[in-house]
């Protein structure tokens, strides 16, 4: 990345025009199409941007490609889904003190199993880890699986998972960072040694064994079954309480608005508000961080890490940190997510969608300008969106000089399939004429 | 003073240094030449912490230093620089001395968000003293030039430079000289000299210009095919039988060149 | 007026081959009352499709979004799969107070959520589904059976209720494992399904997706020879893809007996598409069943119409099919009861799901052969 | 006679599948392994080239088929893959001429160059429904079997059966023909040659002379041809569908790292480590063992995973290559 | 008319200018040295002689024929031959195959000149199944400079051919210089090993911030006082 002498330098004016166009854009949707739809789209945006924060902490700053954002991003959406759901009752007495002894059992085995490998050598070493290791599996899965059939038996059409606090909302999110902070530091430990494209692939399958272990721990988060009914944060209301209480309805009629409309656009309004106010904590930290002498350091090693070491920078140590941070942003954005959906389903995190989007947006707005990911976010996730209104008439009018028949229909039938082609088509002409993204790092 | 006992490395098959076991005692500047691929760049990343050796031993002061980290080694005081210029291209020259000194305090996080006043006050220093080095080293008029962009020659000069960032015990040049003019290759000897004295850094230098060589170090330690061939002061160094026969040579054979005309 | 309706479809993503057949279902109903003429006097009705991708919660809530919010659609029929379902339902249809009617989620869970009486489903609960499973097993005196399932809220859903009700009926589950839809290679799931034996494999699963990887590999290296297949198998690709190879083989579907299927499948084959295509008809039922429940509460507004859907689903009164919905809303507008069996016989329990006629069908020379109803 | 049996369940659940999966993936591999190491990028889009080139190739053969033509015991794709071949090269081209190459005048970071691949993903992925949809297509028309589960139960009447899809050995066989002929391309011939060179140093290379447009036109053509033989030889063996081709994305890459990015031999080596490990690790021992060990039924699977984690095995032993031998197993090449 | 003529070129790598009106000529069979401190431009001069580097005046003439406009490859086609003075291997090749790149555009058995670079460069000899990027800093100095030859070029143009080389190659090196002149190839070389370079030189050139200093035989320069002083360390 560094080196490269591309157009499309950066000006002053640049940032707030691409801001403008985007706001321009926004207001165009809600004209044309309800403020509900673009504040839908806005919330989202803002979610999005939030991860590209996280993404472009560990690939802006850093030169980390963290091809995984989708695993954390599940991780933290677990948070809510165990802090802030009501607990299944009976649940956890059933298989809580199994699956925390099975816990402990893991732990233990591996503790041992890095001892023996520390202080043997040689054959031994080898035959003695995977004895440990192979035993204390066994020893696992013997106390782990009678407990998660114990919880999983309980009322499995509706609940069959251990539930969660009944905490308020808000906790979960810290939490979710917490929970990808947690992942990020064991897959740092292991993989940050390896090169940038091997540690890409190293985490792009750590977010795979993720999300494979919430779709298949039923005792968890329900697995494939959903969560649903995560209850939002403070303080935003639900639709149906505004609709019902006199005074909102006066109020809003008052506006000459129709009730429901209002108490939609109210609910959305109110996540809208949480959202901008995390993110601008967010960028003022990481500003901040970026403009002092760690900033500088990060560069510095991301520019070339052997003579960052000669000089006395600790590379490994500073990789782990902003891999652990961004990780945790990222954790962060999903609890706020499954909050604002107000369900779990671990089915829908798949990588295209997660990983690669984000990491569009991040290029898009340009890597390791933080606005710049604010940016991307919002304007990519609008684009996301609306290609897949865009795509039919488009497909209509394409295919309006055929003749009906056969040809047509597959044509038509086939419309749905131009939200790809008009990403593709976007992320390449935003590549071609600002390869450092809209918003280039100074 | 460090000190390496038969040390060896090996890649694959081949050892790149073969059992070499040499001394450089503090306040010297002892030069390290010897025939291309002789082992000495290996023997100052082994030393370096670059390499892990395959067998034997570096110590410093005494205390083990071997297969240490190089970041450790730098906070004990030895520094090195690289034969192909290490500088980080997207920073700018100002910046590549500034990020040198460890334990800035603007390199906790925590202290980005609270300390915010001692880590002005210190850029401040840093600052100042980047730019007396940059002036020293003739090339202020670089200094916010991406670093990326400096010719072979400035490249190397602020290599140097940024070993002068910090109060090192021992400073490890390899081939300060390839590609730097003469002249400033001098002030580079100078400067060499200053620190050894004002500061009194120790310094092992690689170099194959023998002029340079012969002005600045004492002792010389002559290397090849990885072990040590000889070792003394310069001048009988130059003399030595097997070092011209391995190194020096006898100048060229065809000087004037009549054919061509 | 011209009356819009949203049809919520899995265009994209792992389902994407089913999408095509549901929305022509519902379309071709809605063009049907569009061009009587006959709805609230005379009513047009446009179809918007929007794409919930089956997977992604996010983008189908998006999109059912922009499907009230900017087309102002008066209903919707989707969405595609159980979790896709739920999103749209919680996050814009129940605060918008739309109705929806989904022809293919089947999660049990969507039968106990509370959905302010603006959900409904013309597909049974999968719930019942395993019931009625469990008892063919039983009659053909099959005790032992392996189960795979695609991973994903059906097919669990599905495959957990099967193994109740089949252990109940003291049958052994030798192994129930999960495949994941869309991968293409299913030797290991063949090799641990072989190695736990049974009498037969259940192929809780889709015809084109993994369901047909997993049939074809245990086919292929002899691991099974009779296979029960749910309604996600049952289709003509099945027949054509593997006819011969597992006669013998049976399963059942959520479908119903008489002329309406017929009369749908060949107005579907006029209209040039699959209608047997899973959950094809049961589309065609739900779009129909909003406009006529529209016609009957004299209203567009869901909040009104929502309850007509029950009665005019349930009846009693004459009895309505597919490409009959002209005469079902002069009949409405005479004020004549009317109960709409459509193309899957539709009778509408609990908190609005189809109660679920079996057709047991059974692979005999190479085709797909209806046994009986249950 | 229950050894045999256990080794015949054995060979029929897990070596045979194994091998033909794994020379699968090693196909794809070495579509990325090349352009990793010629134009030192990871490829995103190289799934759906699969899937686009595999396509074309559905088409011919459709036609080939209204016509009559066919190869008796084999395949009819196979008599369609060349123009399938020259079809895919020719938009891999195209796409080079329109998207890439711009990026390689600039100079682009690889990252760049993969995002705008991620990008082309996103096209070829629409392009490829365009073309023939999303269902699932079975176009195998060839000789099923080399030999049949009947077959065998009926030729050495062991319980167990055992079968060998023609298929699987085609698969496999063209694998390892097409790895030694890249291999030989790459180190043996003068364009091969250059071709690395140009990978290791682009500016140099120019001064020693070679042409870049041919180096890139090349690799392309290859590429392409290899990602259309991977595709169709996966679509005969399990069957077509457009979405399945993106998934293997991922064990694909695994491959080709886990056998050392940028080098043939390796893309294979990894196809079959990844493949082995899924379908091995995975496997339910109960059968085998209960043949091996007299009178004893175990109740339990006797199964280390349950098949839901295949993929997470899979990244696992990735990972742990990855830390013990960092340029994986043979070393690859470090763009 | 010089062999290779490149009168005042003047550009840079965008921003500013690096070059003003700098200026080189050689001849058939002359070695042409030029010499100058860091950051001078010689290294930019090169690059634009080989087209490397937009100029914005200028031209540059070989044998006559203007090739401003050549790229870089119908420079090499037209014989010239470029030994930069950073990444000049192939890092993941042996050091056979970079020569073999060398001789990329030769048809004919380059075998021959193989054996040449060979016994001019024995070490490499022996790491010849090495690849280039293990190399020390001065063995694949030696694998440059080799694989230049390889080309068989008209007009040689080296940057730094001797940074990091010990004496005794260094001297082999100038040696195989002065005989490949004879053989009548052109020769434009920058050195800082600007001493020995200017004692074979048949030209010296003088460039300091972009421009010609001074221009005039090596011997008469290596005489000059104020050269040796400011740009030759004394
Ligand atoms: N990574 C490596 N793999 C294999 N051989 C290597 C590697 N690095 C160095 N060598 C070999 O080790 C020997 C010593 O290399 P080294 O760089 O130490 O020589 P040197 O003394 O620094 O020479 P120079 O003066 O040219 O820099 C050389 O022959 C080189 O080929
Ligand atoms: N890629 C580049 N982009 C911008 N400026 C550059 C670039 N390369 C060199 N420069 C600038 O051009 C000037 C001349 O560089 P050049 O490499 O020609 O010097 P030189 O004479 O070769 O010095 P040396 O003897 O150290 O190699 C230097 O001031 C350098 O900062
Ligand atoms: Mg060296
Ligand atoms: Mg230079």
């Amino acid at each position: 990345m560094s080196g490269t002498h591309q157009p499309g330098q950066s000006s002053t004016l640049r940032g707030p025009i691409c801001f403008a166009i985007l706001a321009a854009l926004l207001v165009i949707e809600g004209l044309t199409s309800g403020w509900n739809s673009t504040l839908g789209i806005l919330n989202m945006g803002l979610l999005s941007a939030i991860m590209a924060l996280g993404v472009n902490m560990q690939w802006g700053y850093a030169g980390l490609f963290n091809a995984g954002a989708m695993g954390f991003l599940a991780l933290g959406g677990l948070a809510p889904v165990l802090i802030s759901t009501a607990p299944t009752p009976g649940a956890f007495r059933a298989g809580g003190p199994g699956l925390i002894t099975a816990f402990a059992v893991a732990v233990i085995a591996v503790l041992l199993a890095v001892q023996a490998y520390r202080r043997t050598s040689g054959k031994l070493r080898g035959l003695l880890v995977a004895l440990i290791l192979i035993v204390g599996f066994f020893a696992f899965r013997w106390v782990f699986d009678p407990a998660v059939t114990a919880v999983e038996a309980i009322n499995p059409s509706a609940a069959g998972n251990l539930g969660g606090l009944g905490w308020p909302t808000l906790i979960s999110w810290p939490v979710g960072a917490l929970l990808a902070a947690g992942a990020a530091w064991l897959v740092g430990k292991t993989a940050l040694g390896l090169r940038s494209d091997y540690l890409a692939i190293a985490t792009l399958g750590i977010a795979e064994i993720i999300v494979a272990v919430l779709k298949n721990e039923q005792w968890l988060d329900r697995g494939v079954l959903n969560v649903n009914g995560i209850p939002r944060p403070w303080p935003v209301p639900y639709e149906i309480d505004l609709q019902n209480s006199a005074s909102f309805v006066a109020k809003a009629q008052s506006w000459g608005m129709d009730p429901t409309l209002a108490s939609t656009l109210t609910v959305k309004l109110a996540f809208l508000a949480l959202f901008v106010v995390v993110i601008l904590l967010l960028i003022w930290g990481t500003e901040l961080a970026l403009k002092s002498p760690w900033g500088r350091m990060m560069r510095a090693i991301r520019d070339n890490e052997v003579s960052a070491a000669a000089m006395g920078k600790n590379v490994t140590r500073r990789h782990l940190q902003i891999f652990v941070l961004g990780s945790a942003v990222i954790g962060l954005a999903g609890a706020m997510m499954i909050s604002l959906d107000g369900q779990m389903t671990p089915a829908s995190y798949n990588p295209l969608r997660y990983t690669f989007l984000i990491l569009v947006m991040v290029i898009v707005g340009g890597s390791g300008s933080n606005w710049g990911s604010v940016l991307g976010g919002i304007l990519v996730w609008y684009l996301w969106v609306k290609a897949g209104d865009w795509g039919p008439d488009i497909m209509g009018w394409a295919a309006s000089p055929f003749a009906d028949g056969p040809l047509k229909d597959h044509l038509l039938n086939s419309a749905a399939h131009m939200r790809m082609l008009v990403m593709g088509i976007i992320l390449l002409v935003v590549l071609r004429f600002s390869p450092r993204g809209l918003m280039p790092e100074k | 003073m460090i000190r390496v006992d038969n040390l060896v490395k090996s890649f694959g098959g081949f050892r790149a240094v073969d059992g070499a076991s040499l001394e450089i005692a503090d306040g010297s500047i002892t030069g390290l030449i010897g025939p291309n691929g002789a082992g000495k760049s290996t023997l100052f990343n082994v030393i370096a912490g670059v390499h892990q050796p395959t067998s034997g031993r570096v110590t410093m002061d005494g205390e083990d230093i071997t297969g240490l980290k190089p970041h450790e080694l730098f906070h004990k005081g030895l520094l090195r620089t690289f034969q192909v210029a290490h500088e980080f291209p997207s920073l700018t020259v100002r910046e590549n001395l500034m990020m040198v000194p460890a334990h800035q305090s603007g390199e906790t996080l925590l202290n980005t968000l609270i300390g915010r006043k001692r880590i002005r006050d210190d850029e401040a220093a840093l600052l100042k003293q980047a730019d007396e080095v940059l002036d020293f080293l003739t090339i202020s008029h670089l200094r916010d030039e991406k670093a990326g962009n400096l010719s072979g020659g400035q490249k190397k000069l602020l290599e140097l430079g940024r070993t002068m960032m910090v109060e090192a015990k021992i400073v490890f040049l390899d081939e300060v000289g390839a590609g730097v003019n003469r002249t400033l290759l001098n002030t580079i000897g100078d400067a060499i000299v200053r620190l050894n004295k004002e500061r009194g850094y120790t310094f092992c230098v690689i170099e194959h210009d023998m002029d340079f060589i012969g002005r600045l170090c004492d002792p010389v330690i002559v290397m090849a095919e990885g072990r040590v061939l000889a070792e003394g002061s310069a001048a009988h160094i130059m003399e030595n039988e097997a070092v011209i026969e391995a190194y020096l040579g006898t100048g060229l054979k065809n000087k004037t060149k009549e054919g061509a005309q | 007026e011209d009356i819009k309706m949203g049809v919520l479809l899995g265009f994209t993503g792992p389902l994407e081959s089913l999408a095509p057949a549901m929305a022509q279902g519902a379309e071709m109903a809605m063009k049907e009352v569009s061009d009587s003429g006959k709805l609230l006097g005379g009513d047009t009705v446009t179809p918007v499709r929007g794409d919930s991708t089956c997977v992604d919660a996010a983008a189908a809530t998006a999109a059912a979004e922009t499907l009230v919010t900017t087309d102002g659609v008066k209903g919707i029929l989707g969405a595609m799969c159980s979790g896709a379902t739920t999103a749209a339902l919680q996050n814009v249809a129940m605060p918008n107070g739309i109705v929806m009617i989904s022809p293919s989620a089947t999660s049990p869970a969507l039968s106990t959520m509370d959905d302010d009486g603006l959900f409904f489903r013309t597909a049974p609960s999968d719930a019942r589904q395993g019931e009625v499973m469990s008892d063919e097993l039983m009659e053909k005196g099959l005790k032992s059976v392996a189960v795979t399932y695609t991973n994903n809220d059906y097919g669990k859903g599905l495959a957990d209720s099967f193994e109740t009700a089949f252990k109940a009926a003291g049958g052994t589950v030798t192994i129930s494992t999960a495949h994941e839809d869309g991968k293409g290679d299913y030797s290991a799931e063949v090799g641990s399904l072989a190695s736990a034996g049974g009498d037969a494999l259940v192929v809780a699963g889709y015809v084109d997706q993994g369901g047909s990887g997993v049939l074809r590999g245990a086919l292929d290296s002899g691991a099974f020879e009779t296979f029960v297949f749910p309604d996600g198998m049952v289709s003509q690709t099945l027949e054509d893809n593997f006819g011969s190879e597992i006669n013998g083989s049976f399963g059942q579907l959520p479908d119903s007996e008489g002329q309406g299927m017929q009369t749908y499948l060949s107005m579907a084959e006029a209209a040039g598409y699959d209608g047997s295509s899973a959950y094809s008809g049961g589309a065609y039922d739900g779009a129909a069943l909003m406009l006529l429940a529209m016609q009957a509460a004299e209203s567009t507004d869901p909040s009104v119409y929502k309850d007509k859907i029950m009665e005019i689903a349930n009846g009693p009164g004459e009895k309505i099919y597919p490409g009959e919905l002209a005469k079902g809303l002069e009949l409405i507008e005479a004020g004549t009861a009317i109960d709409y069996e459509g193309a899957t016989a539709i009778n509408l329990i609990g908190n609005g799901e189809a109660a679920g006629t079996f057709r047991e069908i059974e692979i005999k020379d190479d085709k797909i052969t209806t046994v009986k109803y249950r | 006679m229950d050894v045999i049996n256990a080794l015949v369940a054995l060979t029929n659940y897990v070596l045979i599948p194994a091998t033909a999966y794994g020379a699968q993936l090693a196909l794809g591999a070495l579509g990325v392994t090349l352009v990793y190491s010629i134009l030192r990028f990871s490829n995103f889009a190289h799934g759906d080239t699969m899937a686009f080139g595999t396509g074309i190739v559905i088409l011919f053969t459709w036609l080939f088929q209204s016509w009559g033509i066919s190869l008796g015991p084999l395949p009819t794709a196979l008599l369609a893959l060349p123009f399938g071949i020259i079809v895919t090269a020719a938009l891999l081209l195209g796409t080079d001429r329109v998207v890439y190459k711009f990026y390689r005048k600039v100079r682009a970071a690889p990252v760049i160059l993969v995002m705008v691949s991620v990008g082309v993903m996103f096209v070829m992925n629409a392009l490829t429904r365009f073309l023939i949809g999303v269902d699932q297509i079975t176009f195998d028309d060839g000789e099923r079997f080399v030999i049949s589960a009947r077959q065998w139960r009926d030729m050495t009447g062991l319980s167990e059966p055992l079968t060998l899809r023609s298929t699987q050995v085609i698969t496999i066989v063209t694998a390892l023909l097409v790895m030694v002929a890249l291999f030989w391309f790459l180190n043996r011939t003068r364009t091969g040659k250059s071709m690395r060179a140009f990978s290791d140093n682009e500016d140099l290379a120019l001064l020693s002379g070679i042409n870049p447009d041919r180096v890139v036109t090349v690799t392309w053509i290859i590429t392409g041809a290899l990602a259309t033989i991977a595709g169709t030889l996966y679509g005969l063996d399990k069957s077509f569908k457009a979405f399945t081709y993106f998934q293997l994305l991922l064990p694909i890459f695994a491959a080709a790292i886990v056998g050392g990015i940028g080098s043939p031999v390796g893309a294979i080596l990894g196809g079959f480590v990844i493949s082995f490990s899924e379908v091995g690790l995975t496997y339910a021992w109960k059968k085998v063992a209960t043949y091996l060990i007299p009178h004893w039924e175990p109740d339990g699977l006797v199964q280390l995973l349950s098949t839901d984690y295949k993929f997470a095995v899979s990244f696992t032993i990735l990972i742990l290559v990855l830390i013990f031998k960092p340029t994986g197993l043979l070393k690859g090449k470090i763009v | 008319m010089s062999y290779l003529n490149a009168a005042n070129m003047t550009g840079g790598y965008g921003k500013a200018d690096i070059l003003h009106g700098c200026t080189l000529t050689v001849e058939k069979g002359e070695i042409a040295v030029i010499v100058g401190p860091n950051g001078a431009g010689k290294s930019t001069a090169m690059k634009a002689v080989f087209g490397m580097l937009p100029l914005r005046e200028g031209s540059v003439t070989l044998d006559g024929q203007d090739i401003t406009a050549l790229s870089p490859q119908d420079r090499v086609k037209m014989g010239m031959g470029f030994v930069p003075q950073v990444n000049n291997v192939f890092p993941t090749m042996s050091v056979e195959e970079n020569l073999e790149m060398g001789a990329f555009i030769r048809n004919d058995d380059y075998r021959a000149t193989m054996a040449q670079v060979f016994d001019l460069f024995p070490i490499l000899k022996d790491k010849r199944r090495q690849n280039a990027g293990e190399l020390s800093g001065g063995q694949r100095q030696q694998v440059a400079v080799g694989r230049a030859l390889m080309t068989q070029p008209k007009l040689l143009m080296l940057d730094e051919p001797t940074a990091g080389v010990s004496p005794i190659v260094m001297d082999e090196l100038f040696d195989r210089i002065i005989e490949v002149a004879r053989s009548g190839i052109s020769i434009l070389m920058v050195e800082q090993n600007a001493r020995q370079a200017l004692e074979i030189a048949d030209k010296g050139y003088v460039l300091a911030q972009g421009e010609n200093r001074y221009t005039d035989t090596g011997e008469a320069l290596l005489a000059n006082p104020e050269v040796r002083r400011t740009f030759l360390g004394g």
